[in-house]
């Protein structure tokens, strides 16, 4: 269709920062006038320990903010990997975190980038920084905005308290985009 | 706030309500509308006049309403399905003593204890029976985070034109999701208060009661307040159309529903099909003649609901007869995708 | 010349009563009017009517009433007053209405310390539908639905509210009087007057407990009515204030 | 000097006046009232001291005390 | 028993159900159907196993419904209007978790508090609406005291049948009046209690329950439930037709104003208007086909019945657009003469 | 050789509980299944779950359950003893569950004394819903509904329910303990063994108040959690045995 | 129409018994084999002090067994007789107290009855057999049924312990019947 | 000698164990399980007592002691 309609999916532990990641994508997708929505995985399923929540950012109105038939999984550990490539369409993208994923996707219908989230995070100091890693390789590999879009909206999503870490969330969306050829 | 936020539709129903005059709200805690609450006891808890009670229950907490709104002062409370049915001897009372409120369910799966995911089948409940005998709530179905505000705030407007509860009917999707939204203050009309029970100073008694002994009294009340139902019928009846003007097929959906049914419509009319959706914004009053008009046009009606066909009777009382009307749900939590709904459209024709 | 001395208070209404003869609602209904009178409340008091003989009860003040769900009665004035604290509000319940299906909004109100005043009537039956068994119902009591007395194995004992309430740090005054002859009489006014003070006071919530008679539903004259309360009830239910934060100095 | 005044059409004839006097001064008279009632009369409105009890006992507001 | 005796609706529901082998009762005194748990009350508490417990609540005694009916006994709770919205969250969860037992409604005059002579504006509650979640009761409609103890009877064996709660709809009139009855002890078929509570000895868990996180798994659930209701509505509906044959106007009335109907009818006869009554004796499931059947031959439908207009709702969709649907109602605990009845159906021709 | 001296319950299934890491809804679950197999009930239990947290117990053993509605469980327990007298019936709830929406079913259940035995888990939250205020959430603690922690001028500070529960003459049975440390999870242990005894006995209503941690909502790790509990919570509410009827001879 | 078809309000003060006459009236007639509904006024208006009940007894199946349109009306009271004697039908039976209603019916559109039913019953020695003179009255009047149709019903409607007493209430049954002329 | 096993696979790393051992035997290891949770491990096997407060204290039946 050539027109804007990203159904992703980001999935991961519980402290991962998923859902972070995925408000940062809206956030960037709404001062970037797309039409978007968020919703998180809610409720009791949430104690096992994992979560994800759906981003769906389109040129039309978004019909189901309910993604059942994704085109990019950003997938942070195992399960979530192996549990949501078995939906994803053909011609997708899949961005996985294979500093802890020690298995290959068995998905392999679109576009597939291995990304070493967790030790660039490490790298940078804090394991949380997992999830700017991935946006900022979502971004690269996807082009629906540009970088600078992306980190114009970090302050937004990150709390008052942790505005000070601005700078390293910052480092790590770059890390991240550099990451991705 | 007139700025673009990204703001989740339980919030969004807190702030519309704070903007809308209501500082007054009870409630007890449920999922999926744990974070309207959750607002509210952030903001509320922080304003001089700002009165947020966790109730010990749904039953108390609709009773705080009842008191609360025959003092005249704008007030809400929220809860999802099962808490719902616990609120409805209330909601009764409420009626029947003409007592302007925002009651807000966002339904979730059932019936019985059931899941957290959206649901549309708290339809009959809101729109017809719940509580015992003859009443109506004013049912507002918001289809996005920004009606979730708006009709909040409207809400609030016709409770207290019509001194009728109203309820905003959403679901775990619509509560939990985030979308961009603009919050605007609303002008608030000053309403008739000569009946409110504030301290009978300088007057006689003002008394809120729904008890009749008599029972041609009673009738006679009754018609009283069916007369305004009437009033709200013929001015109230609120939907959208898209695509209906040419439509063969005319697709009655509401609610999170809708939005699904508007994407596979665009799906549809590329693949040639003349189809149109006609989303009921009040379901009730509901759109009952504005669909018994299309029903002379089109050559099917579908109603596409999430349960196992609620809202259609509505439908076919509206189209009585006149062409075929099919149902398609999906119930006790699951949502179909556009492309399932797409094929339930190509079946149509 | 003689003067008037005694006559039923400004704030009621010439409408006659509807309860039985001999009933005590009507009773502490003038105790109520006379209070609100002589503290002069009557401009901005909100009475709470419950579902029970007393449902009617605004007929017969001339003040603002609302009416509530059975056993509510609490959540009801909560709503009222807490959007409104100036406002006097008091809710005025039978024994079913507030120890069986209303158990949880008069716990919770006392324990919130809601600035309520709760005029509970113990007559030990539901004397509205017609005669059945109350919480408060004497073990042994015959009832429409304990025919046979109330077992307390099976049907367990009375429920004591005010001992109950008074665990409750909320509770700031609880008191239990009875209406049985005129010294009862007396005290169930002194008890209710410093009941609507701890309110107008802002001290919280305050709940009088009042034992009273059923004639009807018990079978019995008005007078022996007085009498069977006197000699059973309150054996069970002891007179005298069970709480008084007031006094306590911390409320 | 006191004595009291009864609303005949008020009186329920329940007695519980007749129980409050100290002095034994009210009894039900033997006239039925419209609603079928009994209503209560004072005897010997001399010896009334205006003590007020009568009315305090009356559930229906049915007395009036002069005094 | 099985000579005539005089009895009054809510005794002989009592005695109906005791023979039923009813041995189990929870409820909470209302008004007008406290002569119920009072005749109750004497027999059960003089048998060995029978127990009778006045609940503290509406919402406790449907709970203790649902607890005892889990084991697989025979159990019954009744109320009236405002008793029942209390209760519409457990009857949720009961027609959920798919568990037998019977519910009586003795309907008054709505809402609100309202009044306690006899009204039929529960119907909505009781057919469609009421608790949260898509699910139906059995809703049997009785019209004289013999009926209220054979449709509790009955009531008892659809329950154990389907698996689902049976609610006995009746209204003040009913349950106070006396007339004469004939009660005899029915065969009690032996039902299959595999899936009880009492006690794992020898087999595995059961479990009674309705909660299903995952809304996929539920959805299937609820379609077996409604695949149920399928068959019941193919095989239970129940209704009397009196003078239908050649009517050329059908009404359709049930419960109490069917009786007086009938009369009107026989006044409209001897004034030689072809009119008939339809009465639905279940009105879930609803004599839907046969009223569309006679749609295809009268010249009007009428509705009457105690309420602003609820029952209508389902003769129309039974109707669907045939011939004209009329309808005439009293509510608020107004029961119409015959006089007015002819009056309305003098109207019709 | 070694031998298995600890293992899980028999009557306990293989399911992974669902519960949040460190949770003491687990801990709880274990003993009540080891009580099971040594009292050998296994075969005439009937649990009553929650709506809570603890809604899914019946994951967890292999015994019947029955799913009560959100503060019914005591309701449905009678419900299913009652015509069962036969029947071992436990309710298992959290603090949510039993002392604000349920607060007239367990009253009402305790007074009647039903001859059920009660669990109850106090967490001084609402867990399951993510975090509400409790009745039994501590004067100052922050939770999603008290954000700027528990005022109890406005929401009433907390409820102690075997307090309350004990001024009722059918209450049997009334113990707090905690499950903070190992030998808080003996003590539990031996007063859920003494409330379950009750029951079998015959002798009518027992209840175990367990204070608990819920590390999800109170925002810390699972071992924080168990300090933050002893060191806040015990002291508000004291461990003891509050009723022991079978001890007064009377019961 | 010739056919049987009474609609009947008994009313009086509550200890009148009216509630029991109408009972008795409904077992003669179920023992007659004739349709009969019989149904009290009930609920807090009873408080007032006044009771009442109606009973249909027709050869058809009863329509509706509340009484809108009387056609007899036994009043025992002042009150009772004011009330319904407004809404009693053309060529209605009235039958009313006289030992305690002092004013005339305004009704005279049928047949009326001056029956002192209090003073018959105090001169038995009960002012409680008001209700079984009034029977009788009733029966004698109407001829519905025979006066021992109505005797034969008698220990139908009174409970066990009061059984001594059915030769009273016989006797005050008779001594209505003969009271009217 | 005694010895404890944890199942990794049910161990959600709660450190209850670990605080409840009377010899800290117990700590948390650093493999992640397949949910994410680093388990117990016991050290110095040869120190324990089989006194099973461990097990006591976990909420997720993740133990076995063996005596
Ligand atoms: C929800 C609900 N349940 C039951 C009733 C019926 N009802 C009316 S009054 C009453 C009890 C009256 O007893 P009590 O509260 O003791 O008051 P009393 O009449 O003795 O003064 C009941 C159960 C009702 N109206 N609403
Ligand atoms: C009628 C009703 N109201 C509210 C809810 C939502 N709800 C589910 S669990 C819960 C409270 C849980 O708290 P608690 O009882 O303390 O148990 P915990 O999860 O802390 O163990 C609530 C309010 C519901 N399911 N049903
Ligand atoms: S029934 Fe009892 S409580 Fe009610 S008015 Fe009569 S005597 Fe009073
Ligand atoms: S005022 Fe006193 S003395 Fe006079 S009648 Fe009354 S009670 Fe007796
Ligand atoms: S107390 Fe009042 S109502 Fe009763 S007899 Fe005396 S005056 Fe009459
Ligand atoms: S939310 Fe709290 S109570 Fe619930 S499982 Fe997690 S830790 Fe336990
Ligand atoms: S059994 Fe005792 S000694 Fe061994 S590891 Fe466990 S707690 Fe430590
Ligand atoms: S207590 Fe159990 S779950 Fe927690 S770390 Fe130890 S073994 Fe693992
Ligand atoms: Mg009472
Ligand atoms: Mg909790």
């Amino acid at each position: 269709m050539g027109k804007l309609n990203e159904k992703i999916i980001v999935a991961g532990f519980g402290g991962q920062g998923v859902l972070l990641l995925g408000k940062l994508l809206s956030y960037t997708a709404m001062y970037s006038d797309k039409n978007v929505s968020w919703i998180p995985s809610y409720g009791p399923e949430m104690r096992g320990g994992t979560a994800n929540c759906n981003v769906v950012i389109s040129d039309e109105p978004v019909g189901s903010p309910i993604v059942t038939e994704p085109n990019v999984l950003i997938a942070l550990n195992r399960p979530s990997l192996e549990k949501f490539e078995q939906i994803l369409e053909e011609g997708s993208l899949l961005i996985y975190n294979s500093s802890i994923i020690e298995v290959e996707p068995k998905w392999n219908n679109g576009k597939v980038i291995s990304l070493a989230a967790s030790d660039i995070a490490n790298e940078l100091g804090n394991p949380r920084l997992t999830n700017m890693v991935a946006a900022g390789a979502y971004v690269k590999a996807s082009g629906v905005f540009t970088i600078q879009e992306l980190i114009d909206a970090v302050p937004h999503v990150i709390s008052k308290r942790f505005h000070n870490l601005i700078p390293l969330n910052i480092e790590a969306i770059e890390k991240g985009a550099a990451a991705v050829s | 706030m007139t700025e673009k936020v990204m703001m989740k539709g339980n919030e969004a129903i807190g702030e519309a309500a704070i903007l809308a005059g209501c500082l007054t709200y009870f409630g007890y805690p449920i999922t999926p509308q744990s974070e309207l609450p959750a607002y509210l006891a952030r903001r509320l808890l922080k304003m001089e006049n700002g009165i947020f009670l966790q109730a010990e229950s749904e039953v108390a907490a609709i009773n705080m309403v009842y008191g609360a709104a025959g003092t005249g002062k704008r007030v809400m409370t929220s809860s999802s399905s099962p808490g719902i049915s616990l609120k409805t001897e209330g909601i009764s009372y409420i009626a029947s003593s003409q007592l302007p409120c925002v009651i807000v369910n966002i339904v979730r799966g059932g019936p019985g204890l059931g899941n957290i995911a959206p649901a549309q089948s708290d339809y009959f409940q809101a729109t017809k029976g719940g509580g015992h005998g003859d009443y109506r709530l004013i049912v507002l179905a918001p289809a996005s985070v920004q009606e979730m505000a708006d009709f909040t705030m409207l809400g609030f407007d016709l409770a207290d034109e019509y001194r009728n509860p109203v309820m905003i009917m959403g679901d775990g999707a619509l509560g939990q999701m985030m979308e961009p939204v603009v919050l605007k203050k609303p002008e608030i009309k000053k309403y008739n208060h000569d009946w409110v029970t504030d301290g009978a100073k300088g007057r006689g008694q003002n008394l809120i009661c729904s008890i009749y002994l008599d029972p041609a009294e009673m009738e006679k009340y009754v018609h009283e307040i069916y007369a305004k139902y009437k009033i709200i019928e013929e001015n109230e009846v609120r939907y959208e159309e898209y695509l209906c003007d040419d439509a063969d097929y005319l697709i009655v959906s509401y609610g999170i529903t809708s939005r699904i049914v508007r994407t596979s419509i665009d799906l549809a009319r590329k693949k040639g099909i003349k189809v149109g959706l006609l989303r009921p914004i009040t379901v009730w009053p509901f759109p009952t003649k504005v669909i018994s008009e299309y029903a002379d046009k089109v050559k099917k009606v579908m109603a596409v609901e999430l349960s196992m066909g609620q809202m259609v009777e509505d439908v076919r009382l509206a189209v009585n007869g006149k062409v075929p009307v099919e149902f398609f749900g999906r119930t006790a939590g699951v949502l179909p995708s556009c492309n399932e709904v797409l094929a339930e459209i190509e079946k149509l024709v | 010349m003689e003067k008037l001395v005694f006559d039923k208070p400004k704030c009621m209404t010439e409408r006659p009563l509807h309860y039985c003869p001999g009933c005590s609602h009507g009773i502490v209904h003038r105790i109520v009017g006379e209070l609100i009178d002589e503290m002069d409340l009557r401009d901005k008091t909100v009475g709470v009517a419950p579902v029970g003989c007393g449902v009617f009860a605004y007929w017969y003040f001339d003040f603002d009433f609302s009416q509530a769900p059975h056993g509510r009665a609490p959540a009801v004035a909560t709503g009222i007053k807490r959007p409104n604290p100036d406002l006097f509000v008091f809710t005025y319940q039978g024994d079913g209405d507030l120890a069986a299906i209303g158990t949880a909004e008069i716990i919770h109100a006392a324990n919130r310390s809601e600035d309520i005043t709760v005029i509970f009537i113990n007559n030990a039956i539901y004397g509205m539908t017609g005669g059945q068994m109350a919480p408060t119902t004497l073990v042994g009591q015959k009832t429409t639905t304990s025919p046979y007395g109330r077992d307390p194995e099976t049907m367990g004992k009375p429920i004591r509210v005010c001992e109950m309430l008074s665990t409750l740090e909320g509770t700031t005054y609880a008191e239990r009087v009875h209406v049985g002859d005129p010294k009862g009489v007396i005290a169930t006014k002194k008890a209710l007057k410093k009941a609507f003070e701890v309110q107008v006071n802002k001290k919280g919530f305050s709940i009088v407990e009042i034992l009273s008679t059923c004639p009807t539903n018990w079978g019995m004259t008005a007078v022996d009515s007085l009498g069977w309360m006197k000699d059973n009830m309150i054996p069970y239910f002891p007179l005298g204030v069970y709480k008084d934060k007031t006094k306590e100095g911390d409320a | 000097m006191a004595h009291i005044e009864v609303n005949d059409e008020v009186c329920k004839g329940c007695g519980l006046c007749v129980t409050a006097c100290p002095f034994k001064l009210i009894e039900l008279g033997t006239k039925l009232n419209s609603k079928g009632y009994n209503p209560a009369v004072q005897n010997n409105p001399e010896k009334c001291v205006g003590c007020t009890l009568c009315g305090k006992m009356c559930p229906d507001n049915a007395i009036k005390v002069f005094k």
